[in-house]
């Protein structure tokens, strides 16, 4: 297995050079070598996985503060794996997509070192070289939004508010981490959570605020969720689908590596505050994915989303876990991780798919596209595929997680427990209301983009995407249907990585049966069923069309009410789709609406025209962000007074501090 | 109040015996019909007049409903359009456009004398024509306004019912 | 427990409660008095059923009382100021409906959170029905904090005194005869107050919404 | 067992034809119920089937600009309709996988069809579809967590979300009058109405563009394409009708396998879902359509009762 290692470990730094120096082949030689090192990953998890033991290496005097540590746990290999997958589609698709973007030194080699610190990171055995691959995916990261810096001045804000998250973020993990190590006096991940039982309830829970801040911001986590939609929309195609796909799950595993192996009896409240923020988060990233006309921005929005409904099944676990239902609390977090996984595989597609279409249009804004699945047939289909399983219509895998969300919040809400009743019912209901909003929003993102008629010179000037693409888009898809079909694949998987934390709950190869608990779901018999029907159906279309002399079907104009002339601009768009939803919860997103209607001179009844502008800003970034950003400002603009320039004043302040330091220290 | 109209409805008797009478004669579309028709209803420049008499046909007093009539919001949905009055410049290609928006097989009833042969607008500067010189039409209600006892003949002569 | 008591009970509480909802759900004025007169009924049974169960005659009249009272006459008094001063609809409340009735559920969880030490105290299956009223009592303030209309303020106004009243039915053996005499008599008499200055000030000054008198400060 | 298995494939099958008659029966028997209050004689209550056997022999046609997806929606709507009707207890609690079939899938799987539906909207490129699916799609969303809530609370009495089990604890317990259930079944029959596009929330006879809700998205199908989705819709209407009556009185539903229960089941499924339609059809004529964004304050009230069903639910136990 430490060959695996090493073959993750050499294939990756191979990739990062030969980004860095190569010009001849830059980007089909080195997505190679990450395809090598994903798949040597990969193989390294579902070993762990399948055997069921930690994989453990260790190099001392690499790094200071205990060295390189590589203790891959099945709960790591789980992450690991999810990343791998995700990590190979996104090379296969890099190669194709480095014709639009992305094919240069600085973007490559960030590319490389971005996939290979995913793969390391749930690997670490210790805070040092936990920290030390977390910096390096924040950073390889942050070099890749702001890569495309000289043509679109958006992505230098984008990067501007990612560096501040993700540092300030970094920061506060670092904090946690190192104060757990500094109290168990290993930085040992094993050490520190034996240790952990002696530690007081007040220090614990400061140390796991802090981790969950940290974390929280990771996985975009309403309040500290500004970033994401920028970042994500602002990164390249293969880089957004990393992201989402591999990024923000490691926020959650973050969450999990504190909250449940290294400070293992947590009080009731953390998971309580967990929930909360899962259902906010849900709801809030629902209503903006629901209401957004950027493609990218509603895609990153729903990953807000999804990450809400794995903290409300994480919190529900951790309230069941407090509350004596281990049986309740080993469902939900197998659910959390069955809906992690889940999401990571329709988005990786669902980002690729809208980086294809940003590839063949340049454009990511719906309000521009249309009528894309005519030049664009195997995108829009598993970009359909994708939106069908975010919406969690069966029998894609999206419904697999929604139905044992909703299983383990019912069982959760059987106990007599104040917290879990009222966390559970909130949480039914934050799910319940982001499953029609996530409709909304998936609706619209493929129906605006890919039906219809293109609105735009660029939507009808649109072409298919490149072999390479197409490949990877499509791996994924398949892995949707496959997974929704049969969740066995899926669900045997996640048993597998959460051996050593919690009991198995789900069994079942064709269907699946909850252990000890009522419940019980068959996707493979029902999508037979459906299949069966269809065919019934379109068979007796088709013998009535027979029987009936018409032999094809006649292609009409589309009816207007019998007006002269229809336009491609006459179709609703993304705006108007999502319009209702923004006046319904027009008391909560507060959008900024503006209409100036301008009069010919001549008569007051004569319009000359009319100008509806509606902007729908993130409110907590206008009502949260804005005014601190402000108030931080001015306390800025105050101090500078004391800085005026002279050398004498600098003196008398360096002065005045050794004196103070001595009154101190006296 | 509901209850009220409840029971009046329920002992209403038929005020009309010429309404109720079956049809005598059938259109020959009739059979393929199985007594449903669909109307989409298409004002080609009328005088409203005849939409008032075609508004009656499925009041209380005529209910053409009950004969397997009914009027749709679509020409995709219907198997006829019922076209009022003389058509006029600025409707003359809406009307082909609704006709052309049908799918096979179409019937077209034109209503009222202004259909049939422009009427009272016969020459007037804004017609383009009768209804039978832009379609061809299969039946024909007269009359101007025609009365709604004929409209629901001719109805009930598609419908068979 | 009794199940020939405990059903009708439950269900006498939760029309006190749907009806305190349905005061904040319709804009109508004329159907929240609806409303209110049928949660006096509600109220006024839940007190005529826990009279019964407990043989205690005086609760039982009580509840007849009740009943008469907040099921009858306020609401006819109001009722009255409303056909004459009022058209029949409140204009836009403060927070639109779906949030306040969000607001709702979320206080009936609040009040479901709070009482659940209290409930386990008594443990009577009257007093499992405690969240109940404390959750009236909430969304009666609610109502009050969120409408504009003096007539909607007052409606909230005795749904609060509906939900203290349910609260003090469920959690002892019931109000002593001359304490809820005493209550209810104050909340009419203030209701009537209430009403001529809701008449004076419509007359007055031409003025609906409470809203509007921060303009008489200037 | 392996006659339980056969007895289950019957009453899957009866189910099924049931339904495919039911549901154009239902639409014929509400707007029979309609034209009587308004003091007409009104189409037969055959009508409805009259009239797909008609439209089943016209031209598919398709707007110049949609792709697969139009004609496909259709087969969609239809086919898990047909899923839903051979695998959910309507006459039987022993029909094909009823240990499987829970709420939720069903709920699930009738959102595929709607989906199908609001995609094939927008693959005609039409500005009335467009704003027909935008709406149904808000109602769809604000219906969403009132049925969820409700669901739940219904599957907390009894422990379990699977249909059969649920409405078999109906079956079992004495008292059908508890506060959590009732406040369940009035929240769960507003969605019902919504989710169907009744009045007050869509009006299904309105031939103005403008005021539409579903008839919007379907402006485009003709023929046996228009057929299948009024079939569907009706089917639709008649499962989520079935499976109220069956979650509010469950008396009737077979509980045993063999020819004479099924009957009786088959009877007073049909008995049940009239009197419902009926119902339906009185409150329709009674009320008017509520503005498009009085909706949401409609189904917000519908989601304040489910939530108050579940803290009952709860408290009460």
């Amino acid at each position: 297995m430490t060959r695996l290692l090493a073959l993750t470990v050499v294939a990756g730094l191979a990739a990062i050079a030969w980004g860095a120096l190569s010009s001849r082949a830059r980007v089909p030689l080195s997505a190679l070598a990450l395809v090598v090192s994903s798949a040597g990953a990969a193989t390294l998890a579902v070993r762990v996985l399948a055997t069921g033991t930690n994989f453990a290496w260790s190099q001392t005097n690499v790094l200071p503060l205990g060295g390189l540590d590589v203790r891959l746990t099945p709960l790591g290999a789980l992450f690991v794996l999810v990343s791998a997958v995700v990590a190979i589609a996104s090379s296969v698709y890099w190669t194709g997509y480095a014709r639009h973007a992305m094919a240069g030194r600085s973007a490559s080699a960030s590319f490389a070192l971005f996939t290979l610190s995913l793969l390391v990171v749930p690997m670490a055995g210790n805070v040092t070289t936990f920290l030390f691959a977390w910096e390096l995916m924040a950073l390889s990261s942050l070099i890749l939004v702001a890569h495309d810096h000289a043509r679109r001045p958006e992505s230098i804000s984008a990067a501007r508010w990612y560096a501040v998250m993700t540092q300030g973020g970094a920061g506060a993990i670092t904090l946690a981490l190192v104060g757990l190590a500094a109290h168990a006096h290993s930085t040992r991940f094993s050490a520190i959570a034996t240790a952990s039982t002696h530690l007081s309830g007040a220090v614990a829970s400061t140390f796991f605020l802090f981790a969950l801040a940290g974390f929280a911001s990771k996985a975009g986590v309403v309040p500290l969720h500004v970033w994401l939609p920028k970042a994500h929309a602002e990164a390249p195609g293969p880089v957004s689908a990393l992201m989402s796909g591999a990024m923000v799950n490691l926020g959650v595993y973050g969450i999990i590596l504190v909250g449940r192996t290294l400070l293992p009896q947590g009080p009731q409240w953390w998971w309580l505050v967990v929930s909360l923020l899962g259902g906010t988060t849900a709801a809030v990233g629902a209503l903006y994915a629901a209401t957004s006309r950027d493609l990218k921005r509603l895609l990153a929005y729903s990953t807000s989303d999804n990450m809400g409904l794995v903290l409300l099944a994480l919190g529900a676990s951790g309230l069941s876990l407090s509350t004596q239902h281990p049986r309740v609390a080993s469902l939900a977090l197998a659910t959390a991780m069955v809906l992690l996984v889940n999401h990571s595989l329709f988005k990786s597609t669902l980002f690729l798919g809208a980086g294809a279409v940003h590839a063949a249009t340049g454009s990511r804004n719906m309000d521009e596209l249309g009528g894309l699945s005519r030049l664009m047939p195997l995108t829009s289909v598993t970009f359909l595929v994708g939106a069908l399983a975010v919406s969690a219509i069966p029998p894609l895998n999206g419904f697999t997680g929604e139905w044992l969300l909703f299983q383990s919040l019912l069982h959760s809400l059987a106990s007599h427990d104040v917290a879990s009743v009222v966390a559970g019912t909130l949480a039914v209901a934050a799910m319940a209301l982001t499953g029609g909003l996530t409709i909304i929003a998936f609706v619209k993102a493929f129906g605006i983009t890919f039906l219809g008629r293109g609105r735009t010179e660029r939507a009808l000037g649109a072409h298919e995407a490149t072999f390479s693409m197409r490949v990877a888009q499509g791996a994924l898809a398949l892995a949707c249907v496959a997974t929704g079909v049969v969740p066995y694949l899926l669900v045997g998987v996640v048993a597998r990585g959460l051996a050593g934390v919690a009991s198995p709950s789900i069994s079942g190869w064709a269907t699946l049966r909850l252990s000890s608990l009522s419940g019980a779901l068959t996707p493979l018999f029902l999508s037979g069923a459906l299949l069966g029907a269809l065919a019934l159906v379109a068979g007796w279309r088709t013998l009535v069309q027979r029987r009936h002399g018409f032999a094809n079907v006649a292609t009409l104009e589309a009816w207007g009410s019998g007006r002269h002339h229809q336009s491609p601009q006459m179709q609703y768009t993304a705006t108007s789709y999502g319009e209702p939803i923004l006046r319904v919860f027009d008391d909560v997103l507060r959008p900024d609406r503006d209409l100036d209607v301008s009069h010919v001179v001549e008569s007051r009844y004569y319009l000359e025209r009319i100008r509806y502008r509606a902007s729908n800003e993130d409110v907590i970034e206008r009502f949260l962000y804005r005014p601190a950003l402000a108030l931080l400002r001015a306390w800025a603009r105050r101090v500078r007074v004391l800085a005026n320039g002279s050398v004498h004043r600098y003196l008398a302040y360096g002065l005045a501090a050794l004196v103070v330091i001595l009154v101190i220290l006296k | 109040m509901t209850f009220r109209i409840a029971v009046r409805a329920l002992t209403r008797r038929s005020r009309d015996a010429e309404i109720l009478a079956a049809p005598t004669t059938l259109h020959p579309s009739a059979a393929r019909l199985h007594g449903s028709l669909q109307v989409r209803h298409v004002d080609a420049g009328s005088c409203n007049g005849c939409e008032l008499e075609l508004t009656s046909c499925f009041s209380p007093v005529y209910d053409v409903e009950r004969f397997g009539a009914r009027l749709v919001a679509s020409p995709r949905h219907a198997d006829a359009i019922i076209v009022s009055g003389p058509v006029t410049h600025n409707l003359h290609e809406p009307l082909r456009k609704t006709y052309d928006a049908m799918g096979e097989p179409r019937l077209v009833i034109s209503l009222g004398d202004c259909a049939h042969d422009c009427g009272e607008f016969r020459g007037a500067y804004g017609v383009a024509g009768s209804v039978d010189d832009v379609l061809a039409v299969d039946a024909h209600v007269p009359g101007c306004p025609p009365h709604p006892t004929d409209i629901v003949r001719v109805l009930r002569s598609f419908t068979g019912q | 427990m009794k199940v020939s008591y405990v059903t009708p009970l439950d269900l006498a509480v939760v029309v006190v409660i749907v009806t305190a909802a349905l005061t904040l759900w319709r804009q109508s004025l004329v159907a929240s008095l609806r409303a209110l007169s049928l949660q006096g009924v509600g109220l006024g049974v839940v007190a005529m059923v826990l009279g019964a169960h407990r043989r205690d005659p005086v609760l039982v009249f009580v509840g007849v009382l009740v009943l008469l009272i907040k099921g009858a006459a306020i609401p006819r008094l109001i009722s009255r100021v409303v056909a004459r001063d009022h058209p029949g609809r409140e204009g836009s409340p403060l927070i639109n409906i779906p949030a306040s009735l969000v607001g709702a559920g979320l206080l009936t969880l609040l009040a479901f959170g709070a009482t659940r030490g209290l409930v386990a105290l008594i443990a009577t299956p009257a007093a499992r029905l405690i969240p109940f009223g404390v959750a009236t009592t909430l969304i009666g303030f609610f109502a009050m904090v969120v409408r504009r209309r003096a007539v909607s303020q007052i409606v909230g106004l005795l749904t609060i005194d509906n939900g203290i009243a349910l609260t003090a039915f469920l959690a002892t053996s019931g109000v002593p005869l001359v304490v809820e005499l005493g209550v209810s008599l104050d909340v009419l008499l203030a209701v009537a107050v209430l009403r001529v200055l809701a008449g004076h000030l419509h007359r007055q000054f031409n003025i609906q919404d409470l809203d509007q008198l921060r303009d008489l400060h200037d | 067992m392996k006659s339980t298995l056969l007895w289950s494939g019957i009453a899957s099958l009866a189910q099924l034809i049931w339904l495919v008659l039911a549901g154009p029966l239902a639409l014929g028997l509400m707007r029979k119920v309609r034209s009587v209050i308004e003091g007409r004689d009104g189409a037969r209550v055959t009508q409805p089937l009259r009239d797909l056997r008609k439209l089943a022999a016209r031209q598919r046609t398709r707007p110049t600009d949609a792709t697969w997806i139009f004609s496909a929606a259709p087969l969609v709507l239809v086919a898990s309709a047909l899923v839903l009707g051979a695998l959910s207890p309507l006459a039987s609690l022993h029909v094909l996988m009823s240990s499987r079939v829970d709420v939720v899938a069903v709920l699930f799987v009738l959102l595929l069809g709607s989906v199908a539906l609001l995609l094939s909207a927008l693959d005609t490129g039409t500005a009335f579809a467009g704003m027909g699916s935008s709406r149904a799609a808000m109602v769809g969303a604000m219906t969403e967590p009132a049925l969820l809530v409700a669901i739940l609370a219904m599957s907390l009495g009894a422990g379990t979300s699977n249909l059969a089990r649920l409405v078999d604890a109906g079956v079992a317990t004495s008292t059908l009058a508890g506060p959590a259930r009732i406040l369940a079944l009035v929240s769960f029959f507003i969605a019902v109405l919504a989710e169907t596009g009744r009045l007050p929330v869509d009006n299904p006879a309105t031939h103005l563009e403008l005021t539409m809700i579903h008839e919007a998205m379907i402006l485009e199908y003709a023929g046996p394409d228009l057929a299948l989705i009024t079939w569907g819709e009706s089917m639709r209407l008649v499962l989520l009708v079935g499976l109220f009556s069956n979650l509010a009185l469950p008396w009737g539903i077979a509980t045993s396998v063999g020819a004479l229960s099924l009957g009786v089941g088959l009877l007073a499924l049909t008995l049940k879902v009239a009197v419902v339609a009926i119902g339906v059809s009185l409150f329709e004529v009674t009320t008017a359509k509520l503005r498009l964004f009085r909706v949401p304050e409609l189904l917000a009230g519908a989601f304040l009762l489910g939530v108050l069903s579940v803290i009952s639910a709860v408290a009460l136990r």
